[in-house]
């Protein structure tokens, strides 16, 4: 008789080659980021966790950075390219403002993120961007980019680990896409929702995407940018949810036009 | 005027020590670096507490499974506020210190003339964090994790930084490497939460109930991880400076398992 | 440096249970004395820090077992069975050897499936105590004294140098614990506390030396403390 | 300067018929022309000091100091022109560092003075090149114990018990001469007092502006390292150093 | 002597016809589907006896979520499975594995103990598992806790996927088997009171759920003395989802459809009197008889038709 | 899972229950044909879903179908969605080291028995290897999973109407396949209430 029943073992290969330890230079830290564009608002959220594999590094570590006073930036992927990335961003707009005297604008912010992704096509960083803020024009404006530097302007995004849970819910509830209108409603304009309904939307597309993907969850932290003239009492008086906390973001730059808020609250922690 | 025989730098090159040596110049063949450690060290704890922050590293070098050095300082400390405790690659771990120490030494000496502050924590973490992201990326990767903790005597509050091999960096009141993260992590998180609740805005640990903390994580990891010694040190930032302990190791438990027989059924 | 672990990593099976392990079995006159580390790795996670390694086959044969848990196991399992079977067929408990034979037929055969390292010990009338060691390949071989594992490498030296013939029960326990100690304070794969077991005609007596009571041997040297920013 | 005006001055590379190099004495004129610096070497660790004018009633209080550090455990002090003293300084730190990777512990001040003053020399050499308008006291603590040295604008460099460069050099060594010649020699915390007490009395008060005294050491009390003296016990050797030229003038 | 191995040959076994097949596939596309692992923190511990003045028994703990990669496939799961009325077994590793294998060894021990006619030993379950798993080499990927009462006493025992087995007052297993560990080996401590066990049961799940992304949702335990099994199902839920900001009810007729087919399960049938066969009635309208409704009726619907 | 494509989703409502799947059959990223129903029924109240390798679908179809009579002319009695759960579980596990590429979907009403007159809707799903999930809101599987776990936990309520519940799963599943390269090229919605099966071809992005 034998030792074993079948031998299993012939048929996987479980002697395959020596394992050979090559360097892999990037790594994976999960978490999701998502922005919203209104008429005249620009919503960038993300939540705090950062990952590797099956442990949580930090329960706190940010994802979402203010740019400029017009411009908030979401970088999810591998955090240390993110971070390095951003640093690099944040100097070429310095020596902008130096140089010209002025803040960049969006667009132009935006097309200098693609300028850099794609220096780096062949060593890319790891990067999923969303850009989000208010263009010149004063309407919001969301820029969603590719690792290497691939961007479109939208009226939503969302992007990492999440993505695949978070876009198809914002297709429906931002795009309106598969719904038949209202009998005798008005022709549907995206980017047009009120920002109470987008905030909304954005807190449940994170709870949702807490329940279900296991790399979201700790905290989140939802930039909200104003264009000029708006006011922000809606904002100041929307009650919020359990545990979440509002403060104004100091300005960049000389401050008094665009303004920007921090929405930050609890996910679950599982 | 004539052409100069060499100039004035040459002439005085005996020892070539000027300008300083570069890393190895283009070579016809792919450059290959190191592609894995070889005498490493294991996990590294931190925790912040009321007044300062621990760190915490056992004082063994491996070299595979061989407890090959057992009397290896890994917290070293970097001015007078500031210590790093190090995981991974000794070699490398060495290289840092004398690059750090140099760095170190060369603001210190500035210092006197210029009256400018002397490096933060912050500061020497985020040079770190550099170094180690742009090593990475030329694929010459620096084989260690760092816990940098410190004092910031200026903002009044501690200090306390991760960063690893691909220049990864993250902050927390509690932080691990290694299996510390996978064993320690859980039992510093859950005390840090009790005492300073889930956001971390409460009272902190004190000093005496942060090394007893410490002191039972680097139990459980002696229990759990076999590249690790019961022979372990702390270093405790504060306002004061810094404080390496003497090496100490833990109480064990071992008594329970006296009775126990094989692995199922036999009882003899 | 080719190996670093006398039982090969690769030789498991990915996630398997290995019992990294310093094994030991010394003769003595009148019996033997055998001995082990308790840990148990799944790479270097310790999976178990209090493992029993000695396992019992028959009233006066013991085996130590090192290399996959799962492999061991069975094995030990299977001859234990058979001993029983044996025993009560012909009446007389099992001769050593044949105990260690029926380990060799099921090692050598199942050699490729198989990654273990076990040494058979114990007494029995015709021979007295006698220990054997069949290592990975499924040979056979009888000594006077045997270590195993991957703990072993570290201390062939010392067990050349000490090693003598005629020692009484308590000299081979003192040499058994030293050994281990030293095997377990360099193996990182070993380590734990100290299970022993005498084995004579008379009795089989377990001994116990738990993790914080263990021979100490130069363990380098003491580590002092630094205070406010000493830069070294 | 009988040789002004022959032509063997106009670049370093020419030797005057009588074998000196004109550029290399101008040099030291603008040494001499400087306010004093005085290193002491004392039994159980070095003083450096400098007189540093202040030229302006607007400069800032404790800037521009003149004595640097190189190493944890070696400073220097310099009598010339301030810019050229930063240069060396720099390389001397870069010395420092080279010779810190290469052997990984740190350097002698003999080795350190060594490099420093080939480094000087090189600049005697070359038509291009403008000879240093500084004497340099390089002083330390090291594993050879006690050590002052100090390297001349022609890049010849000479160890000392106690050095004096700049204005007024001769009678600060004067003065030197007799603190070395007490019976065992003189501790730091001695030598500052004393120190103190030459640069204020080497220092003009009725030709020159207002100095400020900079004092830096490397003993036991300095943790091995190069260090400022303490604020009281330089406020206390300035003191006393008032009350003794005081003391002296009432004498005379 | 021929040395026989094998205690029996398991009569049922494992289907190997798609192997080939699927191996091919796997290598055309990006890799073969991932099974649902419990990601899983399961622990166990015994308690009572000794100085304690309270029985002795075993205690077991899971979490309660099953991933599929990354994604949470259940969040209120069941880990703590059932073999006898006296001997629980909690499953970490491949969801379905832990399932089957925990079924058959069930069966079996009722089995057995039928047999025998008396309850089946926590070794038998022990011996049954792990010959079954050493039999697959692994690849039945099931890591076990085992625990339960029976006449010798109470025991406590992990079996890993590739049947080694070990017995220890306390065990983890699992991805979050460190961060469980860890809480035990911190505060374990001999003969503890049974409410001491549960709370450090939970407590170590606990620090599973929270610090391994594999393990989540709620505390399930399971307590086992001589008196009986008490399974408290989410005896700690520390995970519930809070109320959502917005209600995402859609008005009736926002999505489109092109063809609608309504089966009606209401079998009709009226009674038609008549006074004699087939003959008409003056005010009574015949209803026909729907047809393929009901049991064996119509398979299928055929929306191209 | 990949080379066909295709999903399906069950959702729990009040009194009721639905499952729909799209109906889409590739060849990788070729589409093939439009009209590839993946839902199939049991009997009355019980349907189930069978998105993965098509070969597969229809051999396990067939064979759950032969047990499904077996079971049936055994037990003389229709089986209910529990134990067709159990029963294409063990089918699948038969397979364990060369299983079936599909993901099965369950979803059905239980009729009232005397022990149990008010039964709950029930839907189920299985990994390829048979280990089953039942939830007490919706249930989802096949290439656009990811995306309909996320739609899903975002749009689903509790105790909808059999009409409000068809739109909630409708917009699930429309939503959830557009952005799905594997599946779409439209759908079908069956609504199961007591009294009557709604079945409903949706109109669909056809790209």
């Amino acid at each position: 008789m034998t030792l074993l029943a079948q031998s299993p073992m012939s048929l996987h290969d479980t002697y395959a080659a020596p394992v050979e330890h090559r360097f892999n230079p990037y790594s994976e830290n999960g978490g999701t980021i998502l922005a919203i564009a209104g008429a005249d608002f620009s919503v960038i959220a993300g939540d705090t966790r950062q990952s590797e594999g099956y442990s949580i590094q930090t329960r706190y570590a940010r994802k979402v950075f203010q740019l400029t006073d017009n411009a908030v930036l979401a970088t999810n992927g591998f955090a240390a390219d993110g971070k390095n990335f951003v640093r690099r961003l944040k100097q070429s707009l310095e020596w902008y403002q130096h140089n010209h005297h002025k803040q960049m604008g969006l667009k132009a912010i935006a097309r200098l993120i693609q300028t850099m992704l794609y220096g780096r096509r062949f060593f890319p960083y790891y990067v999923y961007n969303i850009l989000g803020g208010i263009e010149e024009d004063g309407s919001g404006a969301v820029y969603s980019f590719d690792p290497v530097g691939s961007y479109e302007r939208e009226a939503c995004r969302a992007a990492g680990a999440a993505q695949a849970l978070v876009q198809p819910f914002l297709d429906n509830q931002i795009y309106f896409k598969n719904q038949q209108p209202e009998p005798g409603a008005e022709p549907f304009v995206p980017g047009r929702l009120p920002l109470s309904t987008v905030l909304g939307l954005v807190v449940d597309s994170f709870t949702s995407a807490t329940e279900r993907h296991i790399e979201v969850g700790d905290g989140i932290e939802i930039f909200i940018v104003m264009a000029k003239g708006r006011s922000p009492e809606s904002l100041l008086d929307e009650k919020l949810g359990e545990g979440m906390t509002i403060e104004e973001v100091p300005p960049v730059g000389e401050g008094g036009e665009e303004r920007t808020f921090l929405l930050s609250g609890p996910l679950k922690r599982d | 005027m004539w052409g100069q025989p060499m100039s004035a730098y040459d002439a005085f090159n005996a020892h070539a020590s000027f300008p300083l040596p570069m890393r190895s110049a283009p070579k016809a063949q792919p450059v290959s670096h190191t592609q894995q450690p070889v005498v490493t060290g294991t996990s590294v704890l931190g925790l912040k507490f009321k007044g300062g922050v621990m760190l915490a590293a056992d004082n063994l070098a491996s070299y595979g499974s061989l407890a090959r050095f057992r009397d290896i300082q890994r917290l070293h400390p970097l001015g007078s506020h500031c210590v790093m405790a190090v995981a991974g690659d000794m070699a490398d771990f060495q290289w840092l210190k004398r690059d750090l120490g140099s760095i170190l030494r060369e603001e210190e000496a500035l210092s006197l003339t210029d009256n400018h502050p002397s490096l933060s924590a912050a500061n020497i973490y985020n040079y770190l964090s550099i170094i180690f992201y742009n090593r990475r990326s030329k694929g010459d990767p620096v084989w260690n994790t760092v816990l940098v903790g410190g004092w910031d005597e200026a903002k009044k509050e501690s200090f306390l930084g991760y960063v690893d091999l691909l220049g990864t960096t993250y902050s927390s009141p509690t932080l691990a490497t290694g299996y510390g993260a996978h064993i320690a992590q859980p039992l510093l998180r859950e005390a840090f939460e009790a005492k300073a609740g889930l956001d971390g805005k409460g009272e902190l640990p004190t000093a005496e109930e942060a090394e007893k903390l410490l002191d039972d994580c680097m139990k459980v990891l002696f229990y759990r991880d076999a590249r690790s010694l019961n022979k372990y040190q702390i270093a405790t930032i504060t306002a004061e400076g810094v404080k390496i302990s003497d090496s100490k190791s833990a109480k064990t438990e071992w008594g329970f398992a006296e009775g126990l027989r094989g692995y199922g059924a036999q009882d003899r | 440096m080719t190996n670093i672990n006398s039982v090969d990593i690769k030789h498991l099976k990915n996630g398997e249970v290995n019992l990294g392990t310093s094994i030991m079995a010394v003769k003595f006159e009148g019996g033997v004395v055998i001995g082990a580390d308790s840990r148990t790795t799944t790479g270097a996670y310790i999976a178990n820090r209090v493992t029993d390694k000695l396992t019992h086959i028959h009233d006066r044969v013991y085996c130590c077992r090192s290399g996959s848990a799962a492999d061991t196991q069975a094995v030990a399992d299977i001859v234990h069975q058979h001993c029983q079977i044996y025993s009560s067929l012909y009446g007389t408990p099992p001769p050593v050897a044949t105990v260690t034979s029926m380990f060799e037929k099921l090692c050598y055969t199942n050699k490729d499936q198989l990654s273990a390292g076990i040494i058979v010990a114990g007494w029995d009338a015709e021979a007295g105590g006698s220990v054997y060691n069949i290592p990975l390949g499924g040979g056979m071989f009888q000594q006077p004294w045997a270590i195993g594992g991957s703990g072993s490498t570290y201390v062939y030296g010392y067990c050349d140098a000490t090693y003598q013939d005629g020692w009484n029960e308590e000299e081979t326990v003192q040499f058994v614990k030293n050994t281990l100690a030293l095997a377990m304070s360099r193996d990182g794969s070993s380590g734990g506390c100290i299970r022993m077991c005498v084995i004579t005609k008379d009795k089989v007596q377990r001994h116990f030396i738990p993790g914080n009571e263990l021979p100490r041997f130069w363990e380098g040297k003491e580590v002092v403390g630094a205070v406010a920013g000493v830069t070294a | 300067m009988s040789s002004i005006g022959t032509g063997y001055d106009l670049d370093v590379s020419t030797y005057s018929p009588d074998g000196r190099l004109f550029q290399i004495e101008y040099a030291n004129k603008a040494v001499e022309a400087a306010g004093v610096a005085i290193g002491l070497r004392c039994s159980d660790g070095v003083v450096l000091a400098v007189e540093r004018m202040l030229h302006s009633r607007l400069l800032v209080k404790g800037a521009n100091r003149r004595i640097q550090s190189l190493d944890d455990h070696i400073g220097m002090a310099s009598a010339g022109l301030l810019a050229d003293a930063k240069n060396l300084g720099n390389r001397g730190r870069d010395e420092v560092h080279n010779y810190r990777d290469s052997y990984d512990s740190p350097i002698t001040v003999q080795i350190l003075s060594d490099r420093m003053s080939g480094y000087v020399q090189a600049h005697t050499c070359y038509g291009s090149s403008r000879p240093f308008g500084i004497s340099t006291l390089l002083a330390g603590v090291d594993n050879t114990g006690p050590r002052l040295f100090c390297i001349e604008p022609s890049g010849v460099y000479y160890g000392y018990h106690g050095a004096a460069v700049g204005k007024g050099k001769a009678l600060a060594k004067t003065e030197l001469e007799k603190v070395l010649a007490k019976e065992g020699g003189v501790t730091c915390r001695e030598g500052v007092m004393e120190v103190a007490r030459i640069i204020h009395l080497v220092h003009d008060d009725n030709k020159d502006k207002e100095f400020e005294l900079e004092m830096t050491w490397v003993c036991a009390e300095s943790g091995g390292k190069h260090k400022a003296v303490p604020e009281d016990l330089l406020k206390e050797a300035e003191a006393a150093a008032r009350a003794a030229l005081e003391e002296g003038m009432e004498e005379d | 002597m021929t040395v026989q191995i094998q205690p029996q040959e398991e009569a049922v076994g494992f289907d190997f016809s798609n192997y080939a097949r699927n191996q091919f596939l796997g290598q055309h596309m990006n890799g073969l589907p991932k099974a649902t692992s419990t990601g899983t923190t399961i622990v166990g511990l015994k308690f009572g006896g000794g100085d304690s003045g309270e029985e002795e028994g075993v205690c077991l703990g899971a979490d309660t979520r099953a991933t599929a990669g990354d994604i949470v496939a259940d969040k209120n799961c069941e880990k703590i499975h059932y073999l006898t009325p006296m001997i629980r077994c909690c499953g970490a590793g491949t969801a379905a594995d832990t399932e089957f294998v925990t079924n058959l060894i069930s069966s079996n021990l009722e089995l057995h103990a039928l047999s025998q006619g008396r309850p089946v030993r926590v070794v038998t379950a022990m011996t049954m598992l792990k010959q079954y798993l050493f039999r697959y080499q692994g690849h039945v990927g099931a890591h076990l806790v085992l625990g339960g009462v029976d006449s010798t006493g109470s025991h406590l025992f992990t079996i890993h996927a590739h049947g080694s087995t070990d017995k220890l007052p306390y065990v983890t297993m699992g991805s979050g088997s460190l961060a469980a560990m860890a809480v035990f080996e911190s505060a374990y401590k001999p003969y503890l009171k049974r409410e001491e066990a549960v709370a450090l049961v939970a407590r170590a799940i606990r620090a599973g759920i929270f610090n391994d992304l594999g393990s989540g949702s709620n505390v399930d335990v399971s307590i086992i003395t001589k008196a009986g099994c008490e399974t408290l199902r989410n005896y700690e839920m520390p995970n519930e989802r809070g109320v959502k900001s917005r209600n995402y009810k859609f008005r009736r007729g926002t999505t489109a459809w092109v063809k609608e087919n309504i089966r009606s399960l209401i079998v009709k049938e009226d009674v038609k009197i008549t006074s004699g066969a087939g003959k008409e009635q003056p005010g009574i309208e015949p209803h026909p008889v729907p047809v393929g409704a009901g049991p064996g009726g119509e398979e299928g619907m055929d929306v191209d038709s | 899972m990949e080379y066909n494509g295709g999903s399906v989703v069950a959702m729990i409502g009040k009194d009721c229950v639905a499952i729909a799947s799209d109906l889409r059959l590739g060849q990788q990223s070729v589409g093939v044909a439009m009209n590839f129903d993946k839902v199939f029924p049991v009997n009355d109240k019980l349907y189930y879903g069978l998105p993965g390798l098509a070969t597969d679908v229809y051999t396990l179809r067939e064979q759950l179908r032969f047990r499904v009579n077996m079971y049936r002319m055994k037990e003389e009695r229709e089986i209910t969605p529990k134990t067709f759960t159990h029963l294409v579980s063990s089918t699948l596990y038969e397979k364990r080291f060369g299983p079936y590429f599909i993901e099965p979907v369950v979803a059905g009403l239980p009729s009232p028995t005397e022990l149990d007159p008010h039964p709950k809707p029930f839907i189920s799903t299985m990994d390829t290897i048979g280990c089953i999930t039942t939830p007490k809101d919706f249930a989802v599987a096949g290439t656009a999973s990811n995306k309909l776990f996320g739609v899903a936990e975002g749009l689903w309520e509790p105790d909808l109407e059999p009409e409000d519940l068809f739109e909630t799963i409708s917009q699930t599943l429309l939503n959830a396949v557009d952005r799905d390269a594997l599946s779409g090229w439209g759908a079908i919605v069956h609504v199961i209430t007591h009294d009557k099966v709604i079945t409903r071809q949706l109109r669909a992005r056809m790209d």
